[in-house]
């Protein structure tokens, strides 16, 4: 266990885990219930990265999400309700309806939004470095990204503008083995996607994704490198997607074999496994949380349910400042 | 969903197989790439995931993974491919997964295949295709939902083809594999699922504009999903004794000017309907063609546009709905016109 | 080349002083970094170099390399600078170094910083500005000649403004930076060595069209370098009686329809000039406007436009001169348009 | 002297350098005086990089070329006469003078073009491979880039793709140290451009660039594993260009004492001396074949200016085909 990594801290790391299960298993039903319409990138599987890696930041440092976003958002301390009042298109929704699962954003609270386009928040994060950097505020931002993305011209750009100015920007990639149905292992030349980082002259680390601790770790030591000025890191988190990628999935480019295996590497029941037998935590705690998890989550919905829709007169209203 | 009668029963040669618009486009390929075995496709989870919108479908089981070539999330280099493999003996069909994605790819699409012809005195061709799901209508929210296709329109070099029909679907994609210039080939993702009569054979469909419904008094003139909206819209409006011609433009680049202007002529008001952002869309191409050509001194009232709104596309249904134009918004619109 | 005597002549309170358009977007850089510290400067060879056009010239030894800053040749990632520093506090300004290379930043801007702040339900704001120096005429040929602001003007989320005079170069960029939205400023590269009258003090001018000359037979309605080239025919054609009305729509997003309509409505012939290819171009939009507007019952003639023409810009002098409207081509077709 | 290097090829690179030389200063006196207009991106001092790398392709093979692509089409084998009339903006140019010096283009000798897009010619190039491989084509494309390009998205792009499909690609990257005026050592967080290869799993070499013998033994060996089916090779040839960016060039980024230390190392010279040293060529040969090359230019100065302007009338024939 890492020093900073409190008794507290974990258990409300395995808390947030539950909860970005819950909440996502939640919106699947809706979305099958018709209530989410749209399309839904489930991160069910990859729960340790999400939030080993914004367990590493302060509250006012930033992230950048992708589309698949949930367990980000609510890493970094989203509302429930209101985010599910967006996958609803709910005026009370973080996005005002307007944004929906994909891009759904917590500017108050340090998400500067999920991304639709693969790679896209790559060079917003380089910009977000930059102003820090140009403003002298010791904040941080983290840009997660798929493996996907890692092949994407954007990431080149981006790595080599953080790297020459040593911006606190810090790359956290979640290889969650395939993008859409393109396995990394044929998009990719090399084993490993940190490998990259050299190219940057950049500090590259692999960690297993699903090991709440490694990510929390390795997130840990660029987060205080991007903090104190020695530039950024790229992070590449080893993890899966235990759904299809969207909804359209019909899973044709893996196996059910391979599919369940990742199953048996669940990050909650690991990190649960762990905290009680490191007793942080006891299992009657630990169902008790999950039980408050699922309470939260039957809330959120109908404050969802409750809200209004938004006013189609006002469609244009937000388009400029 | 929608069937479509008017112009497929003119065809009444061939047969009366039906497939979705996908299928269709599926069949061009599939039958383009057995008789000619430079025609290749390339794009993101083609292959074995069959596409995002399942058009690629099976085609990888039988032509392999080289001719349905998945590729890396990297749509500049996919055009890239395209252009490189074009000017060395291949026809490449390239998929963009969404119109959107595009935004990446302008660079190869618009200063390098468009007009490398040109730029070396015409002694390069640069037969490619790309293919691009566009369009709003579900729920995918605003970076999955644009249209775009006035920004090709706009580039010399190019051509810009919009199919509305199954069977366009077809002809066209085939004629743009045929082409020996960039073609650029938008397809709307609501209308993947529309079925209508597909002839079997191999054939081609001209670049060209075409009435889909005759009528006299006012023409919608439209693209893409627009014509299948126009053509419920004239349905609607011929219950109320209003009788409304239809035009599927077909492809905007070239432009099919005396398709558009004969009608507007014919008809004296005109409606330009597109889904497309009405500020700088194509529409504003059509009306200024109608206005400068011979039909001016046939208008009996201006010219009009409805298309849609200034805004990204919203994620919420309702809204997104009222963004674009839907039938009885084009009803409202025609049924107005025809009382100025 | 050109001194703007008409619309500047009304700014008689204003001194005297002359500057290149190329000096007075310098001092608007310069005079709001030195007001407000969020405001700097990113793009290729900005610093020492001074920009490819001199543009940016000294502003480094004044404010240093980290607000005069040069980046790798990355346009995707300047684009992405500015937006990540826009909503963190910032008021970034990026050039783009020829207009044409924003197809590599097309991504950034259209998905990224045009619709984040619907998209987010008004929770954000972008406050950046991209500087574009685009057009033709300086043999660049067609890779560094294009003018692409109907792509942009499309877009909403987007504003976009084409200064035709070095007193609005510095004034509308100006309110470019100072405004919350992302702002695409079109400069004309045969411009910046063109004089005028500059204020010195820091104002800003409105993104609204202006009219820059009065008259009574036709109006000219045209945005950068073919408002100069408009006034100089609108000279030509007042020596033979024709008396012509210029109106400079200097922002095609949001469009002041109002001043255009307004215009046409008094003369009755319009002809919409610009040097963007012609399909596609924005000059259909306005056309559309106006036949769209009160003024179609008070039309002459029909709208004509003038525009380039269908091809990349050629490097062959000659053949590059007659690729895009010239003044005697401008007095052609507005002779010929009062003649209707 | 490698193997395959004859006396003879020998002596024809030494005289290719010489006429990308004596061309380019006839372009650049032409430009002077007003009779090539535009902008113009000389090669001077980088003769050998251009003339070496494509001594190791068959004439058959394709290259890709850019702003700065004098050198490259010259050696590939354009004709003198109607590189001029190109630039010239004449009927009989490799463009009929819609393209100019930055577009120049010999198709029917391979060379696909120089590119005004900084990069601009990466993505091609991979798609050249493609086409070849899906033909069973032995032939190789080389694209050749500046340190500059090596910063665009499509750099990587191209390299990742070429590298996961064994394409038949050379990457050829003429580092001249500047970007226009960013200087390398200011927009790469690494000491070398090669480096970046690995990164793709591809082998990757930093040869000096103004070493005749050593650019062809570094693109001999990656044009044999191309054409053998073993994929790319990322080279960095370390060069200079004597001149400025462009001619709106004043220099200010570098010192005039750095330009006058790369003169000493100039490529023609060195060529030239050790060709005589090698025995491979006199003194007196040399200085003929100097001369030669002279007329040459001469001739083709007054080809140009003997041949016709393209008729306006034309202007939009070529657009589509
Ligand atoms: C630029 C772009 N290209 C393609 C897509 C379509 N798309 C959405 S997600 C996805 C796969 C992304 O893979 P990865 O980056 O590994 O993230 P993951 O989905 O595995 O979390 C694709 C191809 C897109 N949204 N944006
Ligand atoms: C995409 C793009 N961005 C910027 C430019 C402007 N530009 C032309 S050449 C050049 C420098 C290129 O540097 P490098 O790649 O090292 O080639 P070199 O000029 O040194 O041969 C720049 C910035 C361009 N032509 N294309
Ligand atoms: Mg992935
Ligand atoms: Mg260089």
């Amino acid at each position: 266990m890492e020093p900073s990594l409190t008794p507290e801290r974990l258990r409300s790391a395995l808390q947030q885990m539950m909860r970005i299960r819950a909440f996502e298993e939640m919106a699947e039903q809706l979305y099958m219930r018709g209530l989410v319409h749209g399309t839904m990138h489930l991160s069910i599987g990859q729960e340790a990265s999400a939030v080993g890696a914004v367990l590493a930041l302060e509250p006012q440092d930033y992230i950048l999400s992708t589309h698949r976003g949930h367990g980000h958002c609510i890493a970094k301390g989203a509302d429930l309700g209101r985010m599910m009042a967006e996958f609803m298109g709910r005026e009370t929704g973080y996005c005002r309806g307007r944004g929906g699962s994909m891009h759904i954003a917590d500017v108050d609270g340090g998400n500067l939004g999920a991304n639709g386009i693969v790679a896209g928040g790559l060079p917003i994060a380089v910009g977000v470095g930059l102003s820090m950097q140009l403003q002298s505020l010791p904040r941080v931002c983290l840009t997660f990204f798929g493996d996907g993305a890692a092949n994407e011209g954007a990431f080149h750009e981006a790595l080599n503008v953080a790297a020459i100015w040593r911006l606190p920007v810090v790359f956290f990639c979640e290889n969650n083995n395939y993008a859409m149905s393109m396995a990394v292992r044929d998009a990719f030349p090399t084993e490993l996607i940190s490998q990259r980082a050299a190219a940057y002259n950049l500090p590259g680390v692999t960690v297993d994704g699903n090991d709440l601790h490694a990510v929390y770790a390795a997130a840990a030591e660029a987060v205080a490198r991007a903090r104190s000025g020695h530039g950024p890191t790229l992070i590449e988190a080893r993890t899966y997607r235990w759904r299809g990628h969207s909804k359209s999935d019909r899973n044709l480019y893996r196996t059910q074999q391979e599919i369940a295996e990742w199953k048996e590497r669940d990050p909650i029941t690991r990190l649960r496994a762990r905290l009680i037998a490191d007793g942080v935590l006891g299992a009657a705690e630990a169902d008790a949380m999950l039980a408050a998890v699922h309470e939260e989550i039957a809330a959120a919905v109908a404050f969802a349910e409750a809200s209004p829709e938004p006013d189609p007169a006002a469609l244009e209203d937000e388009v400029y400042a | 969903m929608t069937t479509l009668a008017p112009a497929e029963a003119t065809t009444v040669a061939r047969p009366q197989r039906e497939l979705t618009y996908a299928e269709a486009i599926r069949e061009a390929l599939r039958q383009e790439m057995r008789r000619d075995p430079r025609v290749f496709l390339i794009g993101e989870d083609i292959g074995v995931y069959g596409g995002a919108f399942g058009v690629t479908g099976d085609l990888v089981h039988e032509f392999g993974k080289d001719r349905v070539r998945d590729t890396p999330i990297a749509e500049e280099v996919i055009a890239g491919l395209a252009v490189g493999a074009a000017i060395t003996g291949m026809r490449p069909v390239a998929e963009i997964q969404f119109s959107d994605f595009v935004t990446l790819a302008t660079e190869q699409i618009v200063n390098q295949a468009a007009k490398m012809r040109f730029m070396f005195g015409g002694k390069i061709a640069v037969p490619m295709v790309v293919r691009l799901p566009g369009g709003s209508g579900t729920g995918a929210a605003a970076q999955h939902s644009q249209s775009l296709e006035a920004w090709f329109a706009h580039i010399p070099g190019l051509k810009v083809v919009l199919p509305a029909t199954p069977s366009d679907a077809k002809g066209l994609l085939v004629a743009a594999i045929r082409d020996p210039n960039p073609v650029m080939v938008f397809e709307h993702k609501l209308l993947y699922r529309t079925r209508g009569v597909v002839p079997e054979e191999l054939y081609t469909e001209d670049l060209k504009a075409i009435v889909r419904r005759t009528g006299r008094d006012l023409t919608l003139v439209a693209y893409s999903v627009m014509v299948i909206r126009a053509l419920e819209a004239a349905e609607q409006l011929a219950a109320e004794g209003i009788d409304v011609e239809v035009v599927d433009v077909r492809c905007l680049r070239p432009l099919d000017e005396a398709t558009i202007v004969g009608s507007a002529r014919r008809t004296g008001r005109v409606l330009v309907v597109h889904e497309a952002v009405r500020s700088g869309g194509f529409g504003g191409e059509i009306v200024a063609r109608i206005v400068e050509s011979e039909a001016f001194d046939f208008l009996d009232a201006p010219v009009r546009r409805l298309a849609g709104r200034e805004t990204p596309i919203p994620y919420n249904r309702t809204l997104e709905r009222s963004a674009v134009p839907q039938v009885e918004d084009i009803v409202a619109a025609a049924r107005a016109l025809v009382r100025e």
